[in-house]
């Protein structure tokens, strides 16, 4: 664990996400002590440039309602919807890959047949209809989000699997008595990992921008502020107060920026063939 | 391989029909129907023009008997008509697939292309300057919504350069033919293809890029060095050949999205394409529309899997698939 | 002022959303109504004061006891297809087709006895008792005049002839290029001398907001008609060059928006909580936010530009402390209320969050509930809300456009464009279904007052804005608006100073 | 004249390693037409020399002094350009683990082909026919199919083959050999030893040849370099070194070499079966013959029959490619046989499945040709040893002291356990392996090469852990082995295998001494050194 850590530190770029994460992180705990205010409040008049007023540091919206205010308390929300439905998309998609690719035949035929169900609806349209059912709360919008995405996830673990189930390694582990779970869970899916990690990262993203062209479309939590909320309802606007998209946008792409940094940092440490630079 | 491709071929018949029942009542379920959708956009409306409507529909009926009526027909590839356009649902996805189809098509191979190599060149340069900003770029695309890059690209290049058509796919009213025409479809294919692939790129690029820093610290990569190939050479040949595998699997998943996946797109650059269609046929609950629609793309992943899945057996020989 | 007009051209006009179908008879939405508007015409048009003019018919003539109307029809005019227009197609249109297909003039209709033609170029309604708004519903998006060699004794909804619909107007239809555009032309042998005077129209279908207003700057389109861009965009776009914008052409329309107020759910069956609302909403800001300032702000439940309208009802303005005040007398038990927003864009949405954000500054909790159009429709259709936007066309007169939503027995679910509210009110019933029948406006006038004050007492919904559409165009564009229709009433006058 | 001169060279090792430097001081000098062998201690550092020459240490291990020049140049100054001209032809290398050193994903032909096109040599056509004449010169079986075939269709041997014919095809100056004949059975390797003599006496191509075996030292070596823990314990002509050693490593060492002579009788053991193989089958066929080129069938195992008792240890012998491997694997059930029943206890191992096989696989433990990739790369030495007894119910702490016990065993320092496989060098692979094999205490193992990569001392003292094991737990062997003096000193019966099927089998003093088959006999007229061991033995 100690080595881990030491690994990730030595990872510059990691650290710097990592310090990004924390802030966000920091942000959405912190936001109903920063602003104790209703972010929706409208407190002065609209589209207020940024670093105009005081304390209104980063301008208002169409509504007239504080931007800052808005980006601290959507961080918790934007987090939440993008790190768990990638979470749960993980806890779906990579047992049903490691599964259908590991044991291979039928059973990845059937798993395979499974996962096609889902993954041949357009995510997006699938999403909407999802939506369009059931009514838009934050946890229908994350099982939306996390119910589209998945498929892809299982179908890149299957195929890691598919080619790690023959090497060597694999054999001789099988011969050690381990059992199929563990020879999935220690042998195959440690190396099945960048292409996990990379996935995994970038569906954060996906996720966060899914949750705000849903709310484009008037299909998002409307009662709840996120970042995507902000891009999505300053997209009319871009023209005239390009802050509006631009503030909430930047927020997103440091996360995601973060989130990218992390995971390169964390396919960097646990990868034993990078030694240190350094030496 | 033969026998494996005709018995999944075989197998996709029946899952089509499984997730066309499935499709069926999932939109079935969605509150409205295309007759309350019709008669909201009329403004007004009674009770007899919504039974009307829904007698024409054939909504009247039982769902179980819609249901069978329409796999009736699509078991004999017959669609059914439009409820809103009264046009055969085939007709209609036929006049919007080409669009589609250039565009996803254009998108796909680029982001492809251009993810791949920017993959390839920034693993080469792990850790130094070209990699930090490749990457960089990659994810100022990839987290940078759609619709934002769309509208700036259009800003920039039709708005103030002037140099490319902000929307459409042909300029209306000219009348190209041949290859004025083909250069005019170019022209307005720039913007949305290159804001559609871009997106992808971010995902190639770095999905190859992970992949390739691991299969290049393996010991054939030294035995390849061993032969004083240069390192284009092994980087090309060797480990991204062995990197590949989940940028395949990701490119087949991006081909079977090739329908839906550019509604966004189509609908900022007004493309007519099959997105569109998809979405507005969503939102006035045109039942068989998107059913159409969603077959057409089920079949369209169901092939692309398998071809993947065949992809899968030519790039690593050491997998073996069995039905 | 604006110099001789000129001939030749091509007018390019966004179009938004696609329509489903051109045939104006059958399809009654606002994108059908504006490019049919070009292909078909009725007897008559209206000016912006709602005064009818002659447009197949050259003169008409009302009975004393507005039961008898006599229509004398133009002579010489031709459908696209070379058929000559007469009398038989008004009778065909009005008592088959359209009672048939339109539900709208269904109702309309219930008060003609009989049609007459005596001859080719008369027309003659006799109705059963005199019906004041009767010599209102002669333009193309209520009676469109269709050629009956075409359709009489066929299925009208699945004849073929749909796809290329022919009728009477300025412009022929040419092709339609689903997705992309639709193209009009000339019609060469309209019956007025020099007119059309364009070439040929397209109608650009661009889905997004954002790329029609780049449409316009790019030059690709010439008019914006109201509702294309998003009302953030307008001042923008208004302040570029060679650029017009008219909020005129909708005072047929009257476009009214409110909140339905379900007054069978608690706590809202209370009225003082629905006075507690109305006060408590800021109209003012919402025109200045979010419909930069267009428009004007409703004062009960007609539009200012119907006639009756009455502009002395009961108070409703914004007053938070007032609304406080009643929210403290009333029932209220800090109950969350639904509010059901319109699924029409960005606008919508935002009057939603400000009108939430309004509501808990009087102390009332309420939350917002998406929904997409057809779930919009199902929900209202089905009384499944607290409170719900919408906005409504008034036809003119109250008869036409308003009793609808306010009387008693029109209030059956299954319909989003009944009185949804479920207002009960006997007394306002009696006088709504009195003035409709009314000959003299007098008359009318005075019992249109008395069910407003009536109606603004009782507060059965939230009127929010007369909605300010603006139409946008390039100022050498000349006469794009120029009936109480503005560009639905067909492009008949437009041309480019060019 | 000199080639290749290399002064005092150390390399570095990153922190955590065995010590501090791979390899330490080194100086040597090598002239043109001149076979030097390294011999020494596993992990000694002989690779990582011959790495350094060809300028491809792994990441992290690093020259830390000294030089070496070739040619007039300094190789350690030279840039990865000037290095590229230099590689694969003018110094070319044979690693030492041939599976893993072989792209998986690319057909042998064009891995081979790709030499020339490296350096602009010959065109397309002329590439292809070069690469099969390279085959058939490496003694591969039907180049004309292995050229298609993908490296892991390949034996052992047949991969190392690939990897000398990649080497010589352009001819170099130099040829550095990291254990190129570890996976050859004796014939072949005579005939691949022939052929660097060949090219020796015509190019004048210098060779730095790395081994563990003593009787091709003596056979082929002008001059030895002797190492341990990273130093030049001594050096010299073949001749004085092989005979008249002054170190006492080197001394230890020679002890050590197993002798063809030194063969006992059969141990008495008890005659009750514990497997019984009947009839076994098992044919290899690739591409569908319709969509992706020829099809490639290979009958691996035909018809193969043994039994072996309890306590009993069977050498499998015979050329390269002759199924020895696949036999092994068909026995554990990695792969599935054709046909043919493999009884254990009376129960055939072929048809079971699930918690059974699991039950079953802890008394049959194997000991893979190819230490490194059957090696999980992600998981620490303490992991890939301990795992197996957690799995079969050992309280973690109790395994892993268990692991420490083995891996002083198989002489690897405790350090080990917190490494991971790549930073071994190959024989500690090895032991690494034979360490897993050990852990469960299996009934029967099967050896696939396990000492081909270690040293003869311990070698000796594997060998001795395993007859220990034997006599103690009753533990019943399947050695496969191509070097025929290992399996002199550790076998009771012996199998000669040949294109699939059992050639002959007999105890060892029968089929050693007295074989029936002409092919066994060339096998025993090709086991190298002969003429040194006479020597010894007379020295004796
Ligand atoms: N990447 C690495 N990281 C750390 N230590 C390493 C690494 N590679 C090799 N070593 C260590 O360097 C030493 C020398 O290794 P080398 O491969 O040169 O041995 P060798 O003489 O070739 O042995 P063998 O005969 O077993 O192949 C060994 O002790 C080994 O453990
Ligand atoms: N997976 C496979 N697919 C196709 N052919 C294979 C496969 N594995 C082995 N073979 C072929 O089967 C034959 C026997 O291989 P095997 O590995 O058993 O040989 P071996 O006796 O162990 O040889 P060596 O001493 O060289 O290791 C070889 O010709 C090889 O090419
Ligand atoms: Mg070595
Ligand atoms: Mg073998």
């Amino acid at each position: 664990m100690m080595s881990f850590w030491k690994r990730f530190s030595y990872n510059r770029g990691a650290v710097i996400g990592l310090v990004i994460l924390t802030f966000v992180i920091a942000a959405a705990i912190l936001a109903p002590i920063l602003f104790p205010q209703s972010p929706w409040k409208m407190v002065q008049r609209p589209f207020l440039p940024p670093f105009t007023q005081d304390g209104l540091l980063l301008g208002t919206d169409a509504l007239g309602r504080d931007v800052m205010a808005g980006l601290a308390h959507g961080a918790y929300v934007s987090l939440l919807v993008g790190l768990v439905s990638t979470i749960v998309a993980l806890a779906i998609g990579v047992p049903v890959g490691a599964a259908a690719g590991y044991f291979a035949g039928r059973i990845d035929d059937a798993l395979m047949r499974f996962t096609e169900f889902f993954q041949t609806i357009p995510s997006f349209a699938l999403a909407i209809v999802l939506l369009a059912i059931f009514q838009p709360s934050l946890t229908f919008v994350i099982i939306a989000i996390s119910i589209v995405s998945w498929p892809p996830v299982a179908r890149l673990v299957r195929g890691e699997v598919l080619s790690l189930r023959t090497r060597e390694f694999v054999e001789a582990a099988s011969l050690s008595g381990l059992g199929n779970l563990q020879i999935i869970t220690r042998h195959i899916l440690p190396n099945a990992l960048p292409p996990i990690i990379v996935l995994a990262s970038l569906m954060v993203a996906q996720a966060i921008l899914l949750e705000s062209s849903l709310s484009f479309l008037g299909l998002g939590d409307p009662n709840i502020m996120s970042w995507g909320y902000m891009i999505g309802a300053a997209r009319t606007v871009i023209r005239t107060a390009w802050w509006l998209s631009f503030l909430p946008g930047m927020a997103i792409l440091l996360t995601v920026l973060a989130l990218n940094l992390i995971g390169e940092g964390l396919n960097d440490a646990l990868n034993p063939r990078l030694t240190r630079k350094s030496e | 391989m033969i026998r494996f491709i005709l018995g999944r071929l075989v197998k996709a018949v029946f899952i089509l029909l499984a997730i066309l029942v499935f499709n069926f009542l999932l939109i079935h379920a969605a509150p409205g129907d295309p007759a309350a959708v019709m008669a909201g956009e009329a403004g007004a409306a009674d009770e007899k023009f919504l039974a009307d409507l829904r007698a024409r529909f054939g909504l009247d009926q039982p769902l179980y008997m819609q249901l069978w009526i329409y796999i009736k027909g699509a078991v004999q590839l017959d669609l059914g008509y439009s409820f809103r356009q009264q046009m055969p649902v085939a007709e209609m996805i036929g006049d919007r697939l080409p669009a589609t189809l250039l565009l996803t098509g254009v998108a796909f191979v680029l982001s492809l292309v251009l993810g791949v190599t920017a993959g390839v060149a920034a693993s080469a340069r792990q850790g130094r300057w070209g990699d930090t900003i490749i990457s960089t770029f990659a994810l100022l695309f990839y987290a940078t919504p759609l619709f934002w890059v769309a509208l700036m690209a259009t800003l920039v290049f039709s708005v103030w350069l002037e140099w490319l058509p902000g929307f459409g796919y042909s300029t209306i009213g000219a009348g190209y033919t041949g290859l004025a025409h083909v250069l005019d479809v170019a022209k307005h294919l720039i913007l949305p293809a290159s804001t559609l692939g871009l997106f992808f790129t971010a995902i190639y690029m770095r999905m190859t890029r992970a992949s390739m820093l691991e299969v290049s610290r393996l010991d054939f990569v030294k035995t390849a060095r061993a032969k004083g190939l240069n390192r284009g050479v092994i980087q090309r040949r060797h480990i991204l050949r062995n990197a590949l595998l989940p940028v395949i699997t990701l490119a087949g998943l991006q081909a079977g999205q090739i329908f839906g996946g550019a509604i966004l797109t189509e609908t900022v650059f007004a493309w007519p394409g099959i997105g569109r269609l998809m979405f507005e046929a969503i939102n006035q609950r045109d039942y068989n529309v998107i059913l159409g629609v969603f077959y057409i793309s089920a079949a369209m992943v169901l092939l692309f899997n398998l071809i993947t899945d065949v992809i899968y057996v030519i790039v690593d020989p050491r997998i073996r698939l069995t039905t | 002022q604006d110099g001789e007009p000129k001939s030749g051209g091509t007018l390019n006009v966004v179009i938004q959303p696609e329509p489903p179908s051109l045939m104006i008879g059958l399809v009654q939405n606002g994108p059908t109504q504006m490019v049919g508007g070009d292909i078909y015409e009725s007897l008559l048009r209206y000016d912006f004061d709602l005064q009818p003019e002659g447009q197949l018919a050259e003169s008409w003539e009302i009975s004393e006891d507005g039961k008898t109307y006599t229509f004398k029809l133009r002579e010489g005019v031709v459908f696209h297809d070379g058929e000559p227009f007469t009398s038989e197609d008004v009778e065909f249109s009005m008592d088959k087709f359209l009672r048939e297909s339109h539900s709208r003039m269904r109702t309309y209709m219930e008060h003609v006895e009989s049609i007459e033609t005596p001859d080719d170029h008369t027309v003659v309604f006799n109705l059963k008792q005199p019906f004041g708004p009767f010599i209102g519903i002669f333009e193309p998006g209520t009676a469109p005049m269709i050629p009956k060699h075409i359709y009489e004794g066929t299925d009208y909804a699945n004849n073929e002839a749909n796809n290329t619909p022919i009728g009477t107007g300025p412009f022929k239809f040419d092709k339609w290029e689903k997705g992309s555009f639709i193209h009009l032309v000339k019609n060469e042998d309209y019956y007025m001398e020099g007119k059309p005077y364009v070439d040929e129209v397209y109608y650009h279908v661009i889905p997004d907001a954002a790329s029609r207003a780049v449409a316009y700057e790019t030059g690709k389109v010439d008019v914006l008609p109201g509702g294309s861009v998003e009302n953030f965009d307008v001042a923008r776009i208004q302040a570029m060059e060679n650029t017009c914008i008219t909020d005129k052409g909708w005072e047929y329309f009257g476009p009214l928006s409110w909140m339905w107020v379900n007054n069978d759910n608690k706590p809202l069956d209370d009225v003082k909580v629905r006075k507690a609302i109305m006060h408590g909403v800021d109209r003012q800001f919402a025109k200045d936010a979010l419909w930069n300032g267009l428009g004007k702000v409703s004062t009960g439940p007609l539009s200012s530009s119907t006639r009756f309208y009455d502009g002395d009802t009961p108070d409703i303005s914004y007053d938070p402390e007032k609304a406080k005040d009643l929210l403290e007398e009333s029932s209220y038990d800090g109950e969350t209320i639904r509010i059901l927003g319109l699924p029409y864009g960005e606008t919508w949405q935002r009057w939603a969050e400000a009108v939430k954000q309004n509501l808990s500054e009087i102390g009332m909790k309420s939350e917002i509930v998406p929904s997409d159009v057809a779930g919009w429709n199902q929900k209202v259709a089905d009384r499944d809300f607290d409170l719900a936007f919408t906005y409504l066309y008034q036809y003119g007169d109250p008869a036409l456009g308003v009793s609808r939503t306010y009387m008693g027995d029109n209030a059956a679910p299954g319909s989003p464009w009944n009185n949804v509210a479920n207002y009960q009110n006997p007394e306002t019933d009696k006088l709504f279904a009195e003035a409709a029948l009314m000959a003299s406006p007098e008359e009318r006038k005075a019992a249109y007052k008395e069910i407003q004050d009536a109606i603004v007492e009782d507060v059965p919904n939230i009127w929010l804005l007369e909605l300010g559409f603006p139409t946008i165009y390039r100022c050498d564009v000349k006469n794009p608006v120029n009936t109480a229709f503005g560009v639905n009433d067909g492009f008949r006058d437009v041309w480019l100073d060019k | 004249m000199t080639l290749l001169s290399i002064r005092d060279l150390s390399i570095a090792l990153p922190m955590g390693a065995d010590r501090l430097y791979a390899a330490k001081d080194i100086n040597f000098d090598l002239a043109p037409g001149e076979i030097l062998c390294i011999v020494g201690e596993s992990g000694s550092g002989k690779s990582m020399s011959a790495n350094a020459v060809m300028g491809l240490l792994p990441q992290g291990v690093l020259p830390d002094k000294g030089s070496i020049t070739f040619d007039g140049q300094s190789i350690l100054g030279l840039s990865e350009k000037e290095m590229l001209k230099l590689r694969g032809s003018r110094i070319s290398m044979i690693f030492q683990e041939p599976l893993s050193a072989l792209n998986p994903l690319m057909r042998i032909g064009a891995q081979i082909a790709e030499v020339f096109e490296a350096h602009g040599a010959l065109t397309g056509a002329e590439r292809r026919a070069r690469a099969l004449k390279l085959l058939e010169e490496v003694g591969i079986p039907d180049p004309e199919a292995a050229i298609r075939a993908y490296p892991f269709q390949l034996s052992g041997g047949q991969r190392q083959r690939v990897m000398i014919a990649m080497a010589l095809a352009l001819e170099p100056d130099i040829l550095i050999a990291d254990e190129p004949t570890t996976a050859l059975d004796v014939t072949t390797q005579a005939q691949i030893l022939k052929l660097i003599e060949d090219l020796r006496r015509k190019r004048g191509m210098a060779v730095i040849f790395i081994t563990h075996d003593f009787g091709v030292v003596a056979d082929i070596a002008d001059r030895v370099i002797v190492m341990k823990k990273g130093e030049i314990v001594e050096a010299g002509p073949a001749q004085e070194v092989l005979l008249k050693p002054q170190h006492p490593y080197t001394r230890a060492l020679i002890d050590a070499i197993p002798r063809l002579t030194k063969t006992e009788a059969a141990a008495e053991v008890e005659r009750t079966p514990l497997l019984k193989v009947e009839g076994l089958q098992k044919t290899f066929s690739t591409g569908s013959g319709t969509l992706f080129g020829k099809r490639r069938v290979v009958k691996a195992v035909q018809d193969v029959n043994f039994e072996l008792f309890a306590g009993e240890t069977i050498g499998i012998v015979g050329e390269s490619g002759s199924g020895k491997s696949t036999v092994g694997r068909c026995l554990v059930r990695l792969l599935d046989p054709d046909g043919g029943r493999v009884l254990m206890d009376g129960v055939d191992i072929a048809e079971m499945s699930g918690p059974e096989l699991r039950a079953q696989r802890r008394k049959l433990q194997m000991i893979f040709q190819d230490p490194f990739s059957s090696l999980n790369p992600r998981a620490r030495v303490s992991r890939i040893l301990t795992e197996g007894l957690v799995a079969y119910g050992t309280p973690d702490k109790e395994a892993k002291a268990k692991a420490r016990e083995l891996l002083e065993l198989v002489g690897l320092d405790e350090s080990a356990m917190k490494r991971f496989p790549h930073e071994f060098s190959g024989g500690q692979r090895q032991r690494i392996g034979i360490a897993r094999a050990l852990a469960l205490v299996p009934s029967i193992i099967i050896a696939d090469e396990a000492v081909s990569a270690l040293d003869v001392s311990i070698q000796a003292q594997v060998l001795d852990l395993l007859a220990e094991l034997k006599t103690r737990l009753h533990l019943s062997m399947l050695f496969i082995t191509h070097d025929l003096r290992v399996a002199a000193r550790i076998c009771d019966r012996i199998i000669v295998m040949q294109k699939g099927q059992i050639v002959e089998a007999g105890p060892v003093s029968k089929v050693l001494h007295d074989p029936d088959t002409a092919y066994t006999r060339s096998l025993l007229d090709a086991i190298p050194g002969q003429d040194y061991e006479r020597a010894l033995a007379a020295a004796d």
